[in-house]
C-alpha cells in the first residue's frame, strides 16, 4: 500500500476530482497549505517592514492506496493538476510513501480492505 | 433659502452612511473572491474614497453641479470655488450637500470593480476610475440632477439611473478587454469567506437608508417614505430572490438571499420616495425574481461578470427605473395611475444612458489598455492579486 | 400633532441603528457556532428581516398597534391601509413609527435562534418565525405598547418583557421539542471565531442606542436619558461579569466580557428611560452576576441553550422588568421612591407574559413537530446545516 | 439656554458613533497582531469601554469638567451629582454632553494599547487605563476645552492635543518598561488578517464623523465644515501615504493605505472646523507623508511601537496642532492670515502636553511595575496572551 | 518506529485526546483537514454555480510512536473516535507509516527518546 | 530520498527559510497546524464550560529531500527554529520518513531529479 501527497494548485483541485474519480479513487484527505519552489514568489510590505517572501498557495491531497491503484492515481493527479498541455512551473507534484497499514475506525477492518 | 438644524443633521448622518456604504461593498465583493485576490477586491472600494473624494472637492462637483449647460456643469466650482461654511443649498449647508453628493460619486465607480476583480491591474484600475468619474458619472448626474435635459423628466430618486445602470453597463462593457478569470467555467471560483459577504450585506442596507432616505434632503415625511420602501423593497427581494432559487436549485443559499436583499435596495434606489411601501414589496419582489434569472443567464452565455455586477446593478437599476414610471404615486404620476408618459420618460432615460456608458466605457478602457494595459499576466493571476498587486497577504499565520 | 424633523431625523436613524442589530446579531451569534454551522446561524437573524420586515406591513403592524381590544390590535391596517406618508403619529410621520417598530418585531424573534442553532430545519425555523410573531410577539406588544391591558401599567421602555422575557423564555422552551446538539456534554463545543461576536458586540451595543434612545421616539430629554443609561448599563455590566468570570474560574475572557456587556444591553432595556445613570450602573452590575450565574447553571443543569439565550435574555429581561419597578424615578416612581405597587405591577407583566409565551411557543412547537418536523437528521447535524440546509459553506479555500 | 432638538439629535448619533469607534478599533489594532493575541488586543479596546466609562460618571467628568481650578476640575460633579435629565449644556442635555465626552475619555487610552499588545499583562493594562485616565486625561482634557488654562488659547477642535498627542506620546513612553516583543526583527511579525484591519478602518472613518463633526455640538455650519474636512483630509492623507510607499516600496499596501486614511483622520481631528475643505486637503497631504516617514522610521531606530501609535498618532496630532495653527480660517485665525501668535499658541500646548504626557506615564509605569509587573513572561508571550491571559483562542475548529 | 496518521471528525477530538492521554501519549500534531470518502457529500450551490461536492471537515492527527506504543495508541483513538458504540460511516481512518528517525529540536537528541 | 516532517514555532518560521536557502534547500511546503507536547498547555474557559487544553499553534515544514540533503536540511532546521543557543521547551521535532519516488507533474520527471 502506499501513502501518496501531492501538492497542487488550488484552482485545480476539482479537475483533479474529477481525473480521480473516473478511475475510481474517491477517498481522499484535503489540506491548505502554503508551498515554495521553483516559482518566483513576490515582495510583500508590511509598514516599515519589507521581506521577501515565496510562499504561495497550494492545495495538498493526501490519498492512501493500494498497489494495483497505485499508476491509475498519478496518472490522474498529473492530469487534472495540469494548468495546460505543456504544464507550468508550479503545478506541484507527487510524493508517494510506504504505507504499512490502514484501518477503517467504524468497523475496525485493517489493511487493503479498509483503504 | 435658511438653513434647517434638523435636516443638516439628517443629511450629515446620511453622508456619514453613504460612505460607510464603501466599507460594506468592500466586504461583499471581498467575501465571494478567492482568498488571494482578497486584499486587491477590498482596496477597489477603499482606493475610490481616496481618489474619488478628492478628485469631487477639485473639479467633479463643479462638472456635476456647476451652472454649465444642458450636457455638463462648468469650472466655477473647482475647488470649491465660491462656497464656504455659510453657504446653503435648500435648507442645508451647501458643504453638506456636496459631501452627500460626493459620496454618491465615489460608490458608483466602486461597483463596477466587481467585474474587473482578480485580473485588473491596480494602476490601470486607478486610471479607470479617474476617467470614467469625469467622462461617465458627473455628466450623467448632471443631465439627472444637475440641471441637465433630464432634470425634471425622468424620475430618480436616489440614482437608480446615476447610480446603478451607469455601473452596471460600464461592468459588463469592461468585460469586452478583461475577459474571464483563467479557470473560470472550468474550476470552480467559489467565495473564500460568506460571512464577510453577509457583514457586507448587512452594512449596505444600513448605508443605503442614508442613500435613499437622506435623497429626500431633509428629515421630511418624503425621508419617511424612503426609509420605509428601502425597508421593505429588499426584505421583500431577498424572500423572493431565495424563493426561487429554493424551488430551482434545490437550497435557499445565504449568498443567494444576501444578493436578493442588494437587488432590492437597487431597485427600489430610483423609486424610494415615489412609491408607497405596498409598491415597494411588489417592486422588491418582481427585482428578485429578474436579477435571479439575470445571474443565471450568466452561467449560460458564460461571460465572466465575476460578482455579477450587471445582473444585480444593471438589471436591478433598468427595472427600477421602468418600475418608478409604473408605480410612482406620491411627488409623480406613474402609469398605474393613468401617465403612460412617464414610462416612455423613463425608458428614454436608461436608453440615453445605457448607450452613452457603454461608448465611453469602450473609450476608457480602450486608452488605459493602450496606455498601461488592463489585465494582469497568466503568472500574476495565478499567484493572485494580493501578492503581486499589494505586495502582501490578506491572512498570515 | 405636527410633524417635527428633529424628531424624524432621530427616529429615523433609530430605525437604522435597530435593524443594524440584526446584522451584529448574526455576528454574534454566528461566531460562537461551529464553523460547518456558521451560515446556518447567521441566515436565522437574516432572513427574519425579510419575512417579519414584510409580514409587519401585511398584517403585524396592524395586530399589534390597530385598535382592536385589550389583548390584540385589529384587521384595519392591513397592508398599512389608511396611512400614507402625510400621517403622523406623535411628532414623527407614521411611517417612521411603523419602521421603528418594525423592526423590534424583527429582532425579537432572531433573539431565540441562539438556542436553535445547529439542529432546527431551516424550513422550521422559518415556520416558526411566521408563527411566533403573529401569535406570540404582536399581541404582547399590543398589550405593553399598543393600548392593550398592561399600557400604562407596567413600564417597559424599550422592550424588557415585549422583546427579551418574550424571547428569552421561548427559547428555553424551544428546547423541549430540540434537546441537546449531538455531543453536548461530551465534545466541547467552542465559538469557531471570538473575533466575529467581539465585532457584533460592538455592532449590537451601537444599534441599541437606537433601540432605547430611540425608544423616546423624540430628541429630547428622555432620549438623553435612555443614551446615558444605555452607555453605563452595559459597561457595569460588563465589569461585574468579568469580574466574577475572573474569580470564579481564573480568567476574564473575551467572551464572557461581551456577553456581559450584552446583559447590561438586555437589563437597562426596559428601564433605560426612567432611571438615573447612578442607577443604570447598579442595575447593570446586577444584572452581569445574575446572568452569569444562570449561565453557570446551564452548565450544571445540561440543558442545550447553545448560545444562551434564556440565560441572557430571559434572566435580563425579567431581572430589568423587576428592577425598572424598584428603581423608577423619571416619569416613573419604584420601589425606592415608596411606590411598591410599581414592583407589583411589573412582577404582574413579567408572569403574564412568561405563562403566555411558554403555552404559545409550546403549542407553535407541536405544530410544527407535527407538520414538517423540527430537528434535522443525526447525519445532517454531523455535517453542519450550512451544507444540508444551504449547500455552501461559509469558508473556502 | 433652552434645548434644540437638532442637536440633541446630531450628538446623541455622535456619540453613539464615537463608541462605535472602539469597536473600530479592536478591528484595526486586532487585524495587525498575530492570531495567538487576537483576542487580547481587541480586550483592549473594549475593556475600556467598561472601565473608563464607569469611571468618567463615578469622578472622570467631574475632574475634566467640573469648575475647579487652571489646572483640574473639581469633586462636584461626583455620580453625575447635580445634574439631572433636566439639565442642558449650551443647547443639549447635559446627559448628552457628559456621554460624548465619555467617548473621547474612552477611546484615548485604548489608542495607546496598539504599542502594548502581544506582551503586557491584563491586570497590568486595567490598572493602566484607570491611573492614565485621571492622571492624564482628565486634567489634559480640563485644560483645553475644561476651562482650563490652554481654553480660549490653543485651538483644539475635537482633540488633536487632547487625545491623539497625549495618546501617541504616553505609547511611545510606555517602550521604557515594554521594550520589545520577542522576535521582534529578527522574524517578521506580519498582521494575521489584513482585512480586520480594513474592516476596522471603514469603521473608525465612519466613527470619526461623529467624533469631529460632533464636536460642534450642534447640527450648524460648523458641523458641515468639520465633516467636510474630515471626509477629505484623510482622503488626501491614504493617497499621500500610497503614492509614497509605491514609489519608495514598490508597491501600494492595502495596509498602508488604511494607516494613511487613519493618519488623515487623526491630522484633522484639532483642525476640523477650523480649516477650509481645501487646506483639509493640504493638511491630509502632509500628514500621510510625514506619518509614512515616521513609521519608517521606526524600522530604522529598531524600538517596537507595535501598531505604530506614536507614528500615526502622536506625529499626527501634532502635525494637526501646528498646522491648525497654520491654515485656521473659520473661528480662529492662523499664520497663513497674518497671525503667528496661534501658531505660537499651539507650540506652547503640544510642548505642555508632551511633556506632561512623559513624564505622567512614566509615574504611572514605574507604579505599575512596581505592585504587579508590566510585562508578561517569555513563555506567555510565546504562547501568546489570548491563552495565557484569557484562556481562550480566537479561532477553533 | 511509526508515524500514525489519523482522520477523525472534528467533534471527536477531545474524546479522542482524552483516551491517548490514558495511554500516555501525550505527543502529537493536529491539523484542520477536508475529506472525502464513504460518506456522502452534498450539493452547493453559488449564484450562477451548482456543483456536487463532497468534501467534509475532518480533523488530522499526526502521533509518532515508539513500536511498543504502537497498539496502544490505535486502540486509544478508534476508540475515542467512534461515533458509538457500532461506528458510523465518517468516523475516520488510520494510516501507519514507517518512521525512519526523529530529532528533538530543543536537545538534538534523536531516535526513540526524542518522540 | 527522505520526506522531512517539521513541527516549529511560528515565530521560527522565517529564520528557518532562512537556513534552509543557505543550504540550497529551497522547495518545501508549510502548513498551519496545532501542536502538543512536553511544552505545558492552557486552561481554555468558554461560558459554562471549562477545559485543558495545550494545543499550542506551531507549524509544519514538509521537505522532500534526495539522501546527500538531508544532514544539511536537518541541521539548517535546527539551526533556525533554536529560540535560543540552548533550546527551549516546544522549539519542535524533526520527522524522518522514507520516501519512495517523487513526480514533478508539469514535466513528469520522475525520482531525484524531480525533488
Ligand atoms: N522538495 C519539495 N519538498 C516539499 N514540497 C515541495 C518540494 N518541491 C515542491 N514542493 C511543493 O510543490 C509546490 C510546487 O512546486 P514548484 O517547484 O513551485 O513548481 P513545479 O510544480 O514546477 O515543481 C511548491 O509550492 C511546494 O509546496
Ligand atoms: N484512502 C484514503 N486516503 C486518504 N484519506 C482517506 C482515505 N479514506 C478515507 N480518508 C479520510 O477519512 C475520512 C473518513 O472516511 P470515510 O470514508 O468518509 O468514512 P469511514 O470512516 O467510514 O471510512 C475521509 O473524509 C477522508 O478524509
Ligand atoms: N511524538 C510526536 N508526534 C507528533 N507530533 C509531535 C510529537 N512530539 C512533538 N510533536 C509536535 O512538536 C511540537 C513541539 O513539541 P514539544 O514537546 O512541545 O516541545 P519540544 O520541541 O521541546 O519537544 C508539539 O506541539 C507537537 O506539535
Amino acid at each position: 500500500m502506499k501513502f501518496i501527497i501531492a501538492i497542487i494548485r488550488p484552482e485545480r483541485l476539482d479537475a483533479v476530482k474529477h481525473e480521480l474519480q473516473k478511475v475510481e479513487v474517491n477517498r481522499l484527505t484535503v489540506a491548505s497549505v502554503s508551498g515554495y519552489g521553483a516559482q518566483k514568489g513576490y515582495l510583500e510590505v508590511y509598514r516599515a517592514f519589507k521581506h521577501e517572501v515565496n510562499l504561495l498557495e497550494k492545495i495538498k491531497l493526501e490519498i492512501a492506496v493500494n498497489d494495483d491503484f497505485l499508476q491509475p492515481t498519478i496518472e490522474a493527479i498529473q492530469k487534472g493538476a495540469k494548468s495546460n498541455e505543456k504544464g507550468e512551473i508550479g503545478d506541484g507534484k507527487i510524493f508517494i510513501l510506504p504505507l504499512e497499514d490502514v484501518i477503517r475506525i467504524s468497523t475496525g477492518e485493517v489493511g487493503f480492505t479498509a483503504i | 433659502m435658511t438653513l434647517v438644524a434638523a435636516d443638516t443633521a439628517w443629511v450629515l448622518i446620511s453622508s456619514a452612511l453613504v460612505l460607510f456604504m464603501l466599507t460594506g461593498l468592500a466586504l461583499f465583493y471581498g467575501g465571494m473572491v478567492r482568498r488571494k485576490n482578497v486584499l486587491s477586491s477590498m482596496m477597489h472600494s477603499f482606493v475610490v474614497m481616496s481618489i474619488v473624494g478628492v478628485l469631487w472637492i477639485i473639479i467633479g462637483y463643479s462638472l456635476a453641479f456647476g451652472t454649465g449647460n444642458k450636457f455638463i456643469g462648468g469650472f466655477e466650482h473647482l475647488f470649491l470655488n465660491g462656497i464656504d461654511h455659510n453657504s446653503v443649498t435648500g435648507t442645508i449647508p451647501t458643504y453638506t450637500f456636496i459631501a452627500f453628493q460626493g459620496m454618491f460619486a465615489i460608490i458608483t465607480p466602486a461597483l463596477i470593480s466587481g467585474a474587473l476583480v482578480g485580473r485588473i491591474k491596480f494602476i490601470s484600475y486607478i486610471l479607470f476610475i479617474i476617467l470614467w468619474s469625469l467622462i461617465v458619472y458627473a455628466p450623467v448626474c448632471h443631465w439627472v440632477w444637475g440641471g441637465g435635459f433630464l432634470t425634471g423628466e425622468a424620475l430618480d430618486f436616489a440614482g437608480g439611473t446615476v447610480v446603478h445602470i451607469t455601473s452596471g453597463i460600464s461592468a459588463l462593457t469592461m468585460l469586452v478587454f478583461l475577459g474571464k478569470r483563467r479557470g473560470y467555467g472550468v474550476d470552480v471560483i467559489k467565495p473564500h469567506n460568506v460571512t464577510l459577504t453577509l457583514l457586507g450585506t448587512g452594512l449596505l442596507w444600513f448605508g443605503w437608508f442614508g442613500f435613499n432616505a437622506g435623497s429626500a434632503l431633509a428629515a421630511n415625511s418624503i425621508a419617511a417614505l424612503a426609509f420605509m420602501t428601502t425597508f421593505v423593497a429588499p426584505a421583500a427581494a431577498g424572500l423572493s430572490w431565495m424563493t426561487v432559487e429554493w424551488i430551482n436549485r434545490g437550497k435557499p443559499t445565504a449568498l443567494g438571499f444576501a444578493t436578493g436583499i442588494l437587488a432590492g435596495l437597487v431597485v427600489i434606489t430610483p423609486a424610494a420616495g415615489f412609491v408607497t411601501p405596498t409598491s415597494a414589496i411588489i417592486i422588491g419582489l418582481i427585482a428578485g425574481i429578474l436579477c435571479y434569472s439575470a445571474v443565471m443567464l450568466k452561467g449560460k452565455l458564460g461571460y465572466d461578470d465575476s460578482l455579477d455586477v450587471f445582473g444585480v446593478h444593471g438589471v436591478g437599476g433598468i427595472t427600477g427605473a421602468l418600475l418608478t414610471g409604473v408605480f410612482a404615486s406620491v411627488g409623480g404620476t406613474g402609469l398605474l395611475l393613468g401617465n403612460p408618459y412617464q414610462l416612455y420618460l423613463q425608458f428614454e432615460g436608461v436608453i440615453i444612458t445605457i448607450i452613452y456608458s457603454v461608448i465611453c466605457t469602450l473609450v476608457i478602457g480602450f486608452v488605459i489598455e493602450k496606455i498601461v494595459g488592463l489585465k494582469v499576466s497568466i503568472n500574476e493571476e495565478n499567484v493572485g492579486l494580493d501578492q503581486t498587486q499589494h505586495g502582501e497577504k490578506g491572512y498570515n499565520f
